[in-house]
């Protein structure tokens, strides 16, 4: 039941993330230094900075086992798998059948494994000290957002993606209060897991305050670009997932071409919005201590299981 | 030659060979060469035989059989069906790949002589074998604590050092109040009807009461064998102190036989299991899994952090049992057979992955003698075979998706979420919470498993002589390489394997889940649209992205690369002291999770010489039963030494008070 | 009168008189040895007889033989040959170490005939006066064996052994008075009342009220030689401090003699009442016994009065079983108390070996012993093994026997002796495994312990653990049904 | 005249015997002990011969000389020497003081009588009156053993037992058959002599005869 629009909607999703991503990152870079008026980096500065890093030649530590190198391309080609899961264009894609929720959750997974144990490869201070914080950002999160795909499966009573977004969609439009706690749980969990303000700060360069950073001190060259490159598709791929829960309107049912170019303008537009959305948030926020971090997801992972009983008790 | 027929002689014909080869080891006791070389690979073909009998022994239906030996009017039962097929073909496979390793393994002395330890090694295999075919009480109680016994020798192999020999008591210990449990849910069971074989357990109807106390001690019994929480006190002790390969057996396979009693009991003697049953499982598996894996993250000996990991499993099949038992309790057949499904499927897959990890362990500590993590590091450059098998295991025991361990974790979440539709109230609101604590335990399982690897064989070297650990032999490696190969193969194929668990799922649940997947790509088990995974799909599709930007990479641009020291934003010297320790990686959980723990904390005086600081986490249920009940005993004896003070004018008074009472009451 | 059962009582009361002769000299322990295996293969004749011609009586029906009393024989005669040929190296050794004389070598092996004639006698008796007269026998032979090293504990020992067992005899006497009184007036005056099967067969219409004062009398009386518990003080010190020969003796085979007797009185007394006054206070006592025993096993420091204390709690689960009362708990308690004679024996064997190389009886200064001598060090541990009722051995079969009737007809009873199970499992399995494993401790020996008894008693236990051959579980099941 | 005063006489000589199990009881001089022990050895003579010629069981007049024999001159004799030999010469010491064993044994003559009336009932013997006073006799022997602290008293109740036990046989049945009278008096004999070596060894070891010695022996 392979449909030629699945399979071109497949490709075209996938080509969109790996190219787009690092123009979001861009964006929401000057979104923010708009918001802190100064004067903003070109919006393609993420392309020029990924192109210098290709170009230099990589520098490795004496210690380094070959894990190293194969590190950035594991993890890379696990996000661009969870990008091609995620239906933004067309709900009727072939992998569909391949993985559904909880397989995305754990791909996430596999991609904070490697990148941990890569960090903890050369065996520096800040390289396991990265990775120890991010495994307990990790632990926290990854449960808050299975939560949070299990109560938007419990509505539309399945777990593959394409059906959530289908019934959330196409179906007549229903007011789900527990969406609205998932929402919010849903947002405080992917300021974690990109490393965003209030538990990290990507731009920042005092060592002892950075979780994602600390890792990849050790990379450079082509592994810091496949790195970096990795790290705003993972933001791309959480905006994609935050649209496909809550926003999932303008995404083509199954088969008609037309709703598939009308998509594109819209994926790009709630990318926009979610992404100058996300430049407020960090402004509003200042970054907790690393000891605060576990009461903040904490907080989340009891927002999506309030998210679940709150479908239980109300809209069973 | 009729006597290996069927399937059932062929398994007791393959006990009886591993029994031979053990005392087969006591002609030549001191020879190291006769054990490894010949005993131990021919352990290793018994056991592949056995796993290829029980494969062809699932689909058939239940053969039985009466051997002469036993009481007289008791003679032993045996009994092959699907459960117990799928539970030796578990123990063979598993078996295979672990005697092969010891062949390697036992070439370095251990504390008792070589021939000593083959003839404990293959009488435990035998006697597991054996629990899986028994069919009456007494068969199973003889097989059982065989194991048991046969098991504590093992475990204090090197008996010189006394916390191996306290580990060897406790766990003996604990296992034998776990069979007199048993032996009271075989009593319950009997409820004073017939004699004690299974077929006639069976056939009585037991009233709700009887059954109710028959299952309690089911629990209570199979609880202390698998390593529930209340009774998991001897796992990380007993672990630890066996040498690698049995510390392997004991996690992989011993802690299933007690699975596989209480299926037994549940499912098939008693029947008509009630569903208030399930919650209990369900609530004692949780708490199990999450202690366990919050034990796990602070540990600092890599086989006792196994070894609670491996509780931690344990817990979350308990929760599967759970689930079954809610679901047939309610009646609805189908739940019942995917959460029954998921829980075997986890079984199959911890026996495959902790054996590995086990086996991992036992080569590190086979090249630098030492099992604390706080004394090992950066062995990826010195055991790369090791190193990679380990994380093969690593992947597979934290549950991500190319491996075996994410299929029965993505099918126990399947399982939890239809409960929904149940018709209890609070059983709704409950199993959210469940589901969340599994989701939890998962994550936490990545992040043990991460400081497990991460520690051991990432990193610089702690000590300075791991630098010459030299690489495990080939026997090991082969044995490693099974079972490393066995996780991959049940990642990637799950629905063939649930096409193997659906005989069982129908005799114990009358349904089964076989049927709706379509074909051996996809794993749709209730169907399409509800929730499908094809892991062959995923691993080809995220293996083509990988090649391919490696390749785009290397086209585009170039791959050089060049050596210069660790750039750790301009610190000079850099050592190993640097690296977090075991303790540092599991601060933030003890910082969590600090209810769990009774934390001792020893901070150095501000003008001590030599600064150490040290930090236990110790259990708190030592405290609030074990050693409660160690003094309440204590004190009950030092009563009755009333009765024995050495006067002998007391001692003719007792007998005459005696005579007196006696006279005045007994009429 | 037949053959076997002439030579079966003659041939220890000759080796005791020879013994006494010529027992200090040299080749005296070989002698003993003899007469002993003379012994065994009487009563292995003895038994084929029975078993092919069932029951019969002889000497003007003074003596009688069924199939109760000649298993007991049989197990009575094999384990006193086994003990003799252990005594033979070990008492040798004793000598050495100077702890024992001539004159108490010749009045042991002396003695150790005289014993094994006085309990032979009790078993084949069938005049319940005679049967008293060879139970106080059997005291007088073994008080002077238990005080024959002569140091202080061991003259308390057998001070206590004596004044104790004497008044609880003399009970018994005034037991067997009333039940000959019952009887006289039904069968008249005349030896004929005290003949066992004249009462069994007469036992419905015996006195209720007299028989039950007299089983009273009798239970306090046997009940002390038993070990019960209100009544077992001088037990642990007696089997403790004799030669390790004589406790293994006594621990074996008196305290089952002592049981076999009051289970003569209690089918006759449950025959005479009709309600099972009897069994119940035979469960009644079994299960304080179990209980009490266990308790004390943690207190121990003694490796011999931990062993003895073990045997009460054996006893205590035997009498039990037979209170329950049916064929199935009867047939346990027949296997149980040969299992528990065959592997307490063989411990005492281990155990004596162990203390003789370390010169001591305190657990604590015994470690090693596998590494030390491997025989000593194994013996040892499957004897506890065994012992603790492990499932391979024979202890086990037939304590689940025991453990599944007590559930079946006494649920209430089962938790108790379970526990009891536990405790005691947890205190001898504490302190016998630092004995075994560990860094040795003790001195090696000269020469050799012989221990093929050891082996020889636990390859039984444990071949009864997984096979009965059918001959012997047929034998079992008549005895049992004698019981009732 | 004795053929019709019988019965009384056999009860009189009862009497006597409970009278002198209560004196040995309150006794303080081991002589005098012996002695009392010797006396009612004698009363059990008499009561048995008169039984026997009263109900003309010849196999009783066996069984009365073997008791004269033994309990009123072998046994005496030999406790004599030993008390020589031994140089044993102070008063004997109790436990508990002489008026509570008093009372108890009150208590229990009063109890051994309502528990042998059911018995005595059915008894056909012309002794039948007799079985409660011996079974008073046993069990007030029984206390004393339990009362006394030194090793020669103990004995001395140890053998009153004995006597107590030989008049119930011979009030309940007529007295036991003859070869289990000659059974029961030589393990007596040879208890006697057992506890005479035992006397020694005890003496030797201890230089006391006191129980209170033989306490080491126990669980702490």
């Amino acid at each position: 039941m392979i449909s030629l629009s699945g399979v071109a909607a497949q490709f075209t999703e996938l080509a969109l993330a790996v190219l787009l991503a690092p123009l979001l990152t861009g964006w929401v870079n000057q979104c923010r230094a708009w918001l802190q008026n100064r004067s903003a980096p070109p919006l393609l500065q993420p392309y020029r900075v990924l192109n210098k890093l290709f170009q230099k030649e990589v520098v490795l530590a004496y210690g380094a086992s070959p894990l190293f190198r194969v590190a950035p391309y594991l993890i890379f080609g696990c996000l661009c798998a969870a990008a091609a899961i995620v239906p933004t264009l067309g709900t009727d894609l072939p992998l569909n059948a391949a993985a559904d929720a909880i397989a995305l959750v754990g791909l996430l997974a596999l991609a904070r494994m490697f990148i941990a144990l890569a960090g903890m490869d050369v065996g520096t201070a800040f390289g396991t000290l990265g990775a120890r914080r991010e495994m307990l950002v990790g632990f926290l999160a990854e449960p808050a957002l299975l939560m949070v795909l299990f109560t938007a499966s419990l509505i539309s009573n399945s777990t593959s993606l394409a059906t959530i977004a289908a019934t959330l969609a196409h179906k007549e439009f229903v007011i789900h209060p527990s969406l609205a706690f998932a929402g919010v749980a849903f947002t405080m969990v992917s300021l974690a897991e990109n490393a965003r303000i209030p538990v990290d700060n990507p731009a920042t360069h005092l060592e002892l305050t950075m979780i994602h950073e600390a890792m990849v001190l050790e990379y450079s060259g082509r592994h810091l670009a496949m790195i970096e490159w990795a790290a705003s598709l993972k933001l791309f791929v959480y905006s994609c997932i935050g649209l496909v829960l809550f926003f999932p309107f303008g995404i083509a049912s199954g088969g008609d071409w037309l709703g598939l170019v009308l998509a594109l303008p819209a994926l790009l537009g709630k990318l926009a919005l979610g992404g100058a959305l996300l430049a407020l948030i960090e402004m509003l926020s200042a970054k907790m201590r690393i000891f605060r971090a576990p009461e903040f997801l904490g907080t989340a992972f009891l927002l999506a299981v309030l998210a679940m009983l709150v479908h239980v008790l109300l809209e069973r | 030659m009729t006597l290996l027929a069927t399937p059932l002689h062929q398994v007791l014909a393959l006990a009886c060979a591993w029994l031979v080869l053990g005392a087969l080891g006591l002609l030549r006791q001191d020879s190291v060469r006769w054990t490894t070389r010949i005993l131990y690979p021919a352990g290793a073909i018994v056991g592949l035989a056995l796993a290829i009998v029980a494969l062809s022994a699932i689909f058939d239906p239940a053969a039985a059989l009466v051997l002469p030996l036993g009481l007289p009017d008791l003679p032993f039962h045996a009994r092959l069906d699907a459960l117990s097929a799928f539970f030796l073909l578990l123990l063979g496979a598993v078996a295979a790949g672990v005697s092969v390793y010891a062949g390697g393994y036992f070439r370095q002395a251990q504390g008792t002589a070589p021939g000593l330890v083959c003839l404990y090694f293959h009488v435990f295999l035998a006697s597991m074998a054996l629990v899986m075919v028994a069919d009456d009480a007494y068969f199973f109680m003889v097989a059982w604590e065989t194991m048991a016994l046969s098991s504590f020798f093992l475990v204090t192999c090197d008996h010189d050092q006394a916390e191996i020999r306290r580990a060897g008591y406790l766990y003996l210990l604990i296992a034998h109040i776990g069979a007199i449990a048993i032996l009271l849910c075989f009593g319950a069971l009997q409820a004073g009807a017939g004699d004690y074989t299974f077929e006639n357990m069976r056939a009585l109807q037991p009233t709700a009461a009887w059954a109710t106390a028959a299952f309690l001690l089911a629990l209570v019994g199979f609880g202390a064998k698998a390593g529930i929480v209340p009774l998991h006190v001897w796992l990380p002790e007993a672990h630890p102190a066996a040498p690698s390969p049995v510390s392997a057996l004991l996690s992989a396979v011993m802690l299933k036989t007690a699975i596989y009693g209480l299926l037994r009991v549940t499912l098939d003697l008693i029947g008509s299991p009630l569903w208030w049953w399930g919650v209990v499982a369900l609530v004692l598996g949780l708490v199990s899994a999450l202690g366990g894996i919050v034990f796990a993250a602070v540990q600092t000996d890599m086989k006792r952090l196994l070894a609670y990991s491996s509780i931690e499993n344990v817990g979350l099949i308990f929760a599967g049992f759970g689930l079954t038992l809610i679901f047939h309790g309610f009646g609805k057949g189908a739940l019942a057979a995917l959460a029954l499904t998921a829980t075997l499927y986890h079984c199959l897959n911890h026996a495959f992955y902790k054996s590995l990890l086990f086996l991992c362990t036992g080569s590190v500590l086979h090249a630098t003698r030492e099992r604390s993590l706080g004394r090992l590091g950066g062995l990826i450059r010195r055991m790369p075979w090791v190193a990679w098998c380990a994380l093969i295991g690593t992947i597979a025991i934290a549950g991500l998706p190319p491996s075996n361990g994410f299929v029965s974790e993505w099918l126990l979440l399947q399982a939890f979420l239809f409960t929904p539709g149940l018709p209890q109230g609070y059983l709704n609101m409950l199993v959210p919470v469940a589901a969340a604590a599994v989701a939890l335990t998962a994550a936490l399982s990545g992040y043990v498993m991460v400081k497990f690897f991460g520690v051991v064989f990432l990193g610089q070297h702690r000590e300075a002589r791991l630098a010459e650990a030299h690489e495990a032999g080939i026997w090991e490696r082969a044995g490693l390489a099974w079972l490393a190969a066995a996780c991959i193969f049940l990642g990637l194929v799950p629905a063939t394997v649930i096409g193997l668990l659906d005989p069982i799922t129908r005799t114990l649940t009358g349904h089964g889940i076989g049927n709706f997947a379509r074909g051996w790509l996809f794993l749709a088990p209730i169907n399409a649209e509800r929730a499908s995974y094809s892991p062959i799909l995923v691993f080809a599709v995220a293996a083509l992205l990988v090649a391919a930007a490696w390749l785009g990479v290397r086209a585009f641009y170039h791959g050089r690369a060049r050596r210069a020291a660790a750039w750790d934003c301009g610190f000079p010297d850099q050592n190993a002291r640097m690296q977090d320790s075991a303790e540092g990686f599991g601060q933030p959980v003890r910082h969590v999770f600090e209810p769990f723990f009774r934390l001792e904390q020893h901070a150095p005086a501000p003008d001590d010489a030599r600064p150490r600081f040290s930090e236990s986490a110790e259990d708190r249920l030592w405290y609030w039963i074990y050693l409660p009940v160690a003094r309440a005993v204590e004190r009950l004896t030092a009563l009755v030494t009333l009765l024995q003070r050495g006067r002998i004018s007391v001692y003719l008074a007792y007998s005459f008070a005696t005579l007196l009472a006696l006279l005045l009451f007994a009429r | 009168m037949p053959a076997e059962l002439l030579l079966l009582l003659a041939s220890p009361l000759a080796g005791g008189l020879v013994l006494a002769l010529m027992g200090h000299r040299r080749r005296a322990a070989e002698v003993n040895a003899a007469f002993s295996t003379f012994t065994f293969a009487a009563a292995a004749a003895l038994v084929a007889r029975v078993v092919s011609e069932g029951p019969f009586e002889a000497l003007y029906r003074q003596l009688f033989v069924d199939p109760l009393n000649v298993f007991l024989v049989a197990l009575t005669a094999f384990v006193g040959m086994t003990t003799a040929m252990f005594s033979r190296p070990y008492m040798r050794i004793e000598r050495e170490h100077g702890r024992v004389t001539d004159g108490g070598m010749r009045l042991y092996h002396s003695m150790y005939q005289m014993f094994s004639f006085t309990m032979l006698l009790v078993l084949t008796t069938n005049n319940l006066g005679v049967m008293w007269v060879a139970m106080e026998a059997a005291t007088l032979t073994t008080v002077l064996l238990v005080a024959l090293y002569r140091t202080h504990a061991s003259l308390e020992a057998a001070w206590k052994y004596f004044i104790l067992c004497g008044v609880g005899i003399a009970q018994a006497l005034l037991g067997t008075i009333l039940v000959y009184f019952a009887a006289e007036k039904i069968l008249g005056a005349g030896v004929g009342a005290l003949l066992w099967t004249e009462l069994d067969t007469v036992k419905g219409r015996l006195e209720p009220a007299v028989m039950s004062i007299a089983f009273v009398f009798l239970l306090v009386g046997y009940g002390t030689k038993v070990g019960m518990v209100p009544l077992h003080n001088w037990l642990p010190d007696a089997h403790a401090e004799g030669p390790t020969p004589v406790s293994a003796v006594l621990s074996g085979l008196l305290l089952n003699v002592a049981l076999y007797a009051l289970i003569r009185f209690k089918v006759i007394t449950d025959g005479a009442l009709e309600r099972p006054f009897a069994s119940g206070l035979m469960m009644g006592f079994g299960l304080l016994s179990v209980a009490v025993a266990a308790l004390f096993l943690s207190r121990q420091r003694d490796i011999k009065r931990m062993f003895a204390y073990s045997s009460i709690e054996h006893m205590g689960l035997i009498t039990f079983a037979f209170g329950l009362g049916g064929p199935v708990a009867s047939f346990a308690g027949l296997l149980h108390m040969t299992m528990h004679s065959l592997t307490k024996s063989a411990i005492f064997f281990a155990v004596g070996h162990a203390t003789q190389k370390a010169g001591t009886q305190l657990m604590a200064d015994i470690r090693g012993l596998i590494r030390l001598s491997p025989t000593v060090g194994w013996g040892l541990t499957l004897g506890t093994v065994a012992i603790l009722g492990l499932p391979p051995f024979g202890v086990f079969a037939s304590e689940f026997l025991i453990l599944t009737q007590a559930i079946a007809h006494a649920p209430w009873a089962a938790p108790i002796l379970l526990v009891s199970l536990g405790i005691s499992f947890a205190a001898i399995f504490g302190k016998v495994q630092p004995m075994v494993f560990g860094e040795p401790s003790v001195a090696r020996l000269r020469h050799r312990p012989a221990l093929l008894p050891v082996f020889a008693h636990l390859l039984l236990v444990l071949m009864f653990g997984l096979y009965m051959p059918p001959y012997l579980a047929g034998w079992y099941r008549q005895a049992a049904l004698l019981i009732g | 005249m004795l053929q019709h005063h019988g019965p009384q006489l056999v009860n009189l000589l009862a009497s006597v015997m409970l009278l002198l199990a209560f004196a040995m009881l309150s006794q303080r001089r081991i002589i005098s002990l012996i002695n009392l022990f010797a006396a009612q050895g004698f009363t059990l003579f008499l009561s048995t011969a008169l039984v026997a010629w009263l109900t003309g069981q010849d196999h009783l007049y066996a069984s009365a000389l073997l008791t004269l024999a033994l309990k009123v001159i072998a046994l005496p004799w030999i406790l004599h020497r030993l008390i020589r030999r031994l140089n044993v010469k102070w008063d004997v010491e109790t436990l508990i003081n002489i008026p509570t064993t008093m009372l108890i044994g009150i208590v229990l003559v009063i109890l051994a009588f309502n528990l042998a009336l059911p018995i005595s009932l059915l008894a056909g013997t012309v002794t039948k009156a007799t079985l409660g006073i011996a079974l008073a006799c046993v069990l007030l022997s029984f206390l004393m053993m339990i009362t006394r602290s030194k090793a020669v008293p103990q004995v001395i109740g140890f053998l009153a037992m004995e006597n107590g036990l030989f008049f119930a046989a011979t009030g309940a049945v007529y007295g036991m058959p003859m070869v289990i009278e000659f059974g029961i008096a030589l393990d007596v004999l040879v208890g006697m002599l057992i506890l005479g070596i035992f006397f020694f060894r005890i003496r030797e070891r201890f230089d006391s005869l006191d129980t209170r010695h033989l306490e080491r022996l126990k669980e702490l």
